[in-house]
């Protein structure tokens, strides 16, 4: 008997719970803070690159509120984890937009989440700069409510892969990419730039995500002897990657884009990352880099104690950007307005370089090719 | 004319030998019990008639024609019952539905049918109920055909077993110790009921331990003792014969 | 006419009011889309209900018909034009053949190892999601999907698509319930107390194992389709074996086999996270200790609670079911 | 020679999925069911040795018994919480409950140690050494040797000792072994305490071969069960045979398929191995229903 009680007590508690979270919406955006959403993957197995974007928002904001806020006013940040499944980002992103009532939202890191929240923020017209999601669709034309900050796939691959064949001049270069829209995306701009240079990848060959053994796909990539490995993954990966390529005996030189610049890319990969070459917009080594960088650096630094790398750079400089279109678009904050003040900027020097946001919300900058060397230091190369 | 009927029936699991070269005969509208000591194979035997297990050699036939290919659900479907030694009952469904999953190959109404709920499925439905009814009054359990098969007596899981073979409206039905595990006042209403079922028309092939109604209602008799048939004939003969009181109270020391 | 009569007839009518008027009363829109995922996650977890509930074939992938639903209605909808009214049923139908293409081989396996062998469906029916480019636009996913439009009504908004997926909710638990109470569903149930007592009464336990199958898997795919259409783009990580978890731990909480319990667990499992979204970090933490409460707790889960609740209220508390406690 | 690389690569992938295995069987055969939490228990096996290793400096050989027992803690924890009290409810319902533990054990490590990936200084050496073509980490044949290590002393445990006989006896039939006066609640949780030190074990030696994140008990637990139930469910040896058969399946799936579907053809050849041939792998026993 005292079961039947307790059960039906709990369907009660849950069924009121859920009554009293309809109701929950609370008041319009307050006088005194500009609500700004954040979503993003903080747990599943891309949390590590949740809680870099989280570290990169908190401090600029913080930063800005220190300064006295937008117009006067503070901002206050509402965090919302997204699951890394497009499902929970759109209850999430509902959440910011319907309940909280947030003047603008940052995120998220998978481009399908993105995708999946765009088709909200475009409907209700809250702006979305999503820092380090770089899937090519996320751009397109008809949406006029988001900026990305992070470079496109694009420019990133490109960049690397004509850095490989003009510069260094390999012509038997092998690919290996995580199979998720981030590596694909990435694989299919180098498969495409090889062509174009008349060449054809040795290799490529494709690992899960979240795998922990990459020793099959670099065997049969060290049977074709290539001079290079392009991987389009993360640093924890490219970590794996270096280790077992050594262990295996492949000499070739490894190279990738903006996602595996960390400094625990070297902290886990150890002697086997040297000579790591990638892409960046954002230079992790603070006396070789521009002064706002340099700035960047060592505030992260402070307020978290460890360096920070190009994804928390992306989502401070989202912050950034987004805080320029709050500043120009007054007090009443119309969506319009806040995303006009986004896309008039202009050369504007930032952790991740001179950012100028294009008419697609594009954020262009140049590309940096750096080369990680003993102890984990970087140096530009390019 | 018999119209069950096995020819040199045996199975053997991985060398064991269960049961071996046994003719059984069971004649149309009549009791045929089968006994035996216990591990002398008559579940076994059942179930080789029932079509639970595939015989490694001889055969089955029912009404002349050989069924030892059909698999168990269509033995069942041409008409032969059988209950469970030890009760195999729906235990969450309720009695009425415990029944009504007899009449399953009588009734028509397909997916499509039953989840539109048509009025042709409707029909149907209640004229199952009113049949199982029937059967459950006659054996006693009408009023709590509500109630959930499990939480019935032992007896009365009996018995729903019985309604239970019995509404497939069968032409032969296999019961294995029915009287088991009864109590006085349902043993003496069992054999009543068994030969109420043969009135019936139905004819009853019955595994027994308790030979007082084994030899008051069967018309035949067939002994196996490990695995053959060691005698076969009226109640009188097979009480009589040597190898029988041998094979139940061992062999005299010479 | 005691108030037990009275409940008894009214109570499903109250029901069908109280949810037609809900979107005037919940206008937020995020709570609006919390009850549309937790309906659509019910028509799922009542197909699952028929399949593992009511049959016990215990299933651990059945996100992948559910899966193959939203693919089917999207490919239909973005790359050939077909209507909304032309693309759920053949979402549904799409996943009852792959139901039967599970369903035939597995039958001669029982228990965990069927269990297994769901699971594996459902992960390799993710990875193809994943990488079968020319269809699923592999890791980018089916962007687009418009909103239906019938009745010269746009069903964009959450609180207008609310309706769609009522109705299709209504009309699965009409379906199923009526195949469950029938010589069908009979026959199921049978399968699951005792599929050797249900061969000896004449049912062909293959056969209807494979409509279980069948029947199960085109719910699901309708509940996958009606997904598609709600979040307008779909990705292969909406399709990964641990949805078909949660929709399987819906189905217990709610209660194995009790439909009332299918709903109530979707809509409880779904509300949980979001109402635990306040509690930050460790908001996934309660989760599975509420899952893990829910089941020692409600033994027979919140469906069993609900039964004993609407008894109660029904006034025949007295010649109900003798309660085994 | 490429192939007897990937073979030798299989094989060492292979016996670190037979050792989660063990696990799994240990616990389905005392319990009747599949231990979703035991990818969990691993590693927290994993992040026991890192936290005493590294951050409290104890010596790697002092750290790993340590590490065990707060493993096997954790696991009586576990066991205590979520499948005592549900000892006789069917069986989807405690798988449910497993799941619910796994969920909620993952995102307590995830708490704690936060999302970074960690890496471990390896306990055997991993300078690969060359014989011939072939290339060879120490780390990996030492996992191979003592994955099969573990299977003969479990089997050795479980048929020799006296413990070992009583838990056997309760996992075929606990009514039969109370009578024969077995304290069976006694020998259910030190089945699950022992699957618990498995576990451990397994964690630790996956620890140094692969960068791990809380996320580790996910990724190796579902290989772990894929082999459990490839190898039969029923026997020790048969986890780690399970365990060799899914390890070469994924290597040389990338050399003759394509390596998108790598992760996939481990399930593919589970589900055609549970399709094809379910008595000969599976127990040989049930080869006909007793009606």
């Amino acid at each position: 008997m005292k079961k039947k009680v307790l059960c039906v007590m709990l369907t009660l508690v849950m069924t009121a719970s859920m009554l009293a979270g309809c109701s929950g919406s609370s008041d319009s955006a307050s006088a005194d803070t500009i609500k700004v959403g954040v979503v993003g993957p903080f747990s599943g197995s891309s949390a590590m690159v949740g809680d870099t974007e989280r570290k990169g928002v908190e401090l600029a904001a913080n930063q800005i509120n220190e300064a006295g806020g937008i117009n006067g006013r503070q901002i206050e940040l509402i965090e919302e984890d997204d699951e890394q499944d497009p499902t929970t980002a759109v209850s999430a992103i509902n959440k910011l937009v319907s309940s909280d009532n947030v003047v603008a939202a940052i995120g998220t890191v998978n481009s399908s989440c993105t995708l999946a929240m765009m088709d909200v923020t475009e409907s209700s017209q809250i702006p979305l700069v999503t820092p380090i999601s770089s899937g090519t669709a996320i751009t397109d034309p008809e949406n006029n409510y988001i900026v990305r900050i992070q470079a496109s796939d694009e420019l990133q691959a490109g960049a690397i892969t004509e850095y490989a064949v003009n510069d260094l001049g390999y012509t038997r270069i092998a690919v290996m990419y995580q199979n998720d829209d981030f590596g694909t995306g990435g694989m299919e701009v180098v498969v495409n730039t090889l062509e174009e240079a008349g060449l054809e990848p040795v290799a490529v060959e494709a690992f899960d995500s979240n795998a922990t053994d990459l020793s099959a796909q670099l065997l049969t990539i060290r049977d074709q002897d290539p001079e290079a490995i392009i991987m389009w993954t993360m640093y924890a990966a490219g970590a794996t990657i270096a280790m077992q390529a050594q262990q295996l005996g492949i000499e070739a030189d490894l190279m990738g884009g903006g996602g595996l610049t960390n400094a625990q890319l070297y902290e886990l990969g150890g002697e086997a990352t040297v000579g790591i070459l990638n892409t960046q917009t954002f230079f992790a080594d603070a006396d070789q880099a521009s002064e706002e960088a340099a700035a960047f650096i060592t505030a992260y630094e402070e307020a978290y104690g460890e360096t920070p790398d190009s994804n928390a750079a992306m989502a401070y400089d989202s912050m950034m950007v987004l805080a320029e279109g709050l500043e120009a678009a007054g007090d009443e904050l119309n969506p319009d307005d806040i995303m006009a003040g986004m896309k008039a900027v202009e050369n504007m020097p930032l952790a991740t370089g001179t950012i100028t946001i294009d008419e697609n919300g594009d954020a262009n900058r140049d590309i940096l090719i750096i080369r990680l060397c003993e102890g984990g230091t970087y140096e530009l190369v390019k | 004319m018999a119209l069950l009927e096995t020819k040199k029936l045996g199975i053997n699991f991985d060398g064991l030998v269960a049961l071996e070269d046994v003719d059984f005969a069971a004649e149309e509208g009549k009791i045929t019990a089968v006994i035996g000591p216990n591990g002398a194979g008559k579940t076994t035997f059942f179930n080789l008639v029932a079509g639970f297990y595939t015989p490694t050699e001889g055969s089955v036939h029912f009404g002349g024609k050989d069924i030892t290919r059909l698999k168990a659900y269509q033995r069942a479907e041409i008409g032969i019952a059988r209950t469970f030694q030890n009760i195999n009952l729906f235990k969450d469904m309720s009695v009425m539905d415990n029944a009504l999953v007899g009449l399953h190959s009588r009734a028509k109404s397909n997916v499509v049918s039953s989840m539109l709920r048509t009025p042709a499925q409707r029909r149907e439905e209640k004229a199952l109920r009113e049949e199982v009814m029937s059967y459950l009054e006659f054996m006693g359990l009408a009023d709590c055909a509500q109630e959930k098969a499990g939480s019935l007596s032992y007896g009365m899981q009996k018995n729903l077993e019985i309604v239970r073979a019995l509404a497939l409206r069968p032409k032969v039905l296999l019961l294995d110790e029915p009287a088991s595990g009864l109590n006085t006042q349902d043993l003496d209403e069992l054999s009543g009921r068994i030969t109420n079922i043969r009135d019936r028309g139905i004819t009853v092939v019955l595994i027994e331990h308790k030979m007082d109604v084994v030899m008051s209602i069967s018309d035949r008799i067939a002994v196996l003792n490990v695995g053959r048939k060691i005698a076969d004939g009226t109640p009188e003969e097979v009480r009589s014969s040597r190898e029988v009181i041998e094979a139940y109270l061992g062999k005299e020391d010479e | 006419m005691t108030f037990g009569k009275i409940y008894e007839k009214t109570r499903i009518w109250i029901l069908l009011i109280i949810a037609a008027i809900l979107p005037f009363a919940v206008t937020n829109n995020y709570w609006l889309h919390i009850l549309n995922i937790g309906g659509i996650f019910a028509i799922c977890t009542l197909s699952l209900n028929l399949l593992t509930g009511c049959t016990g074939l215990f299933s651990v992938g059945h996100i992948a018909f559910y899966g193959i639903g939203s693919y089917t209605a999207a490919v239909l909808s973005v790359k050939c034009g077909v209507p909304f009214l032309i693309a759920v049923p053949c979402a549904g139908i799409m996943a009852l053949i792959f139901g039967l293409v599970l369903g035939m081989p597995a039958l001669r396996l029982k228990g965990l190892y069927l269990a297994i062998s769901t699971l594996a469906f459902g992960e390799i029916a993710y990875r193809v999601f994943l990488n079968w480019e020319s269809v699923t636009n592999g890791t980018r996913g089916i962007l687009g999907i418009q909103a239906p439009v019938f009745f010269g009504i746009n069903f964009r908004s959450y609180n207008t698509y609310y309706y769609i997926v009522l109705i299709f909710l209504v009309m699965t638990v009409v379906l199923t319930r009526n195949l469950i109470y029938s010589r069908t569903g009979r026959a199921l149930l049978a399968i699951r107390e005792s599929e050797i007592a249900a061969q000896a009464l004449g049912v062909n336990t293959v056969g209807y194992k494979i409509i279980a199958f069948a029947a199960s898997s085109f719910f699901a795919g309708i509940a996958g389709a009606l997904y598609a259409y709600e979040v307008h783009m779909i990705a292969p990580e909406s399709f990964v074996s641990t949805e078909s978890i949660t929709v399987l731990a819906m189905m217990v909480v709610g209660g194995i086999g009790s439909i009332s319990g299918s709903i109530a667990g979707a809509f409880v499992l779904t509300m949980i996270p979001e109402v635990l979204r306040s509690t930050g970090d460790i908001r996934l933490v309660l989760y599975g200790a509420a899952i893990v409460a829910i089941v020692i707790f409600a033994p027979r889960g919140l469906g069993g609670a609900l039964e004993w609740l609407d008894h109660l209220l029904m006034g025949n508390h007295k010649k109900k079911v003798r309660e085994e406690e | 020679m490429q192939i007897l690389q990937q073979l030798i690569q299989g094989l060492s992938l292979g016996s670190i999925y037979g050792l989660v295995a063990l696990g799994y069987v240990l616990i389905y055969q005392a319990w009747g069911v599949l231990n979703f939490a035991q990818g969990e228990v691993c590693a927290i096996g994993a992040f026991s040795l890192l936290v005493l290793h590294a951050e409290l400096g104890m010596p790697v050989y002092a750290a790993m018994p340590v590490a065990v027992l707060v493993s096997m803690l954790v696991g009586y924890v576990i066991e205590f919480l979520s499948f005592r009290p549900l000892e006789n409810a069917n069986g989807t319902t405690r798988l449910i409950a497993t799941i619910g533990v796994s969920i909620c054990v993952r995102n307590i490590l995830r708490m704690i140690f936060g999302a970074d990936y960690f890496s471990f200084p390896t306990i055997f050496g991993d300078t690969p050494f060359q014989v011939g073509e072939l290339i060879l980490v120490p780390q990996n044949l030492w996992n191979t040797a003592i994955g099969f290590a573990l299977v003969a002393l479990l089997n050795l445990f479980l048929k020799k000792t006296r413990i070992g006989k009583s838990m056997r006896a309760t996992a075929q039939d606990k009514e039969a072994a109370r009578l024969m006066g077995i304290n069976v609640r006694a020998s259910l949780t030190g089945t699950f305490v022992i699957a618990s030190a498995l576990g451990a074990i397994a964690g630790m030696l996956i620890a140094p071969v692969y960068l791990f994140n809380f996320n580790i008990g996910a990724t190796i637990g579902t290989k772990g069960y894929a082999a459990a139930v490839l190898g039969g469910l029923d026997f020790a040896s048969g986890a780690m045979t399970g365990g060799i058969i899914l390890g070469i399946a994924e290597c040389l799936a990338v050399v003759f398929g394509s390596s998108e579907y790598q992760s996939a053809i481990a399930y593919i050849v589970l589900f055609l191995v549970l399709i094809l041939k379910p008595s000969e792998i599976m127990s040989k026993k049930k080869k006909v229903e007793k009606v």
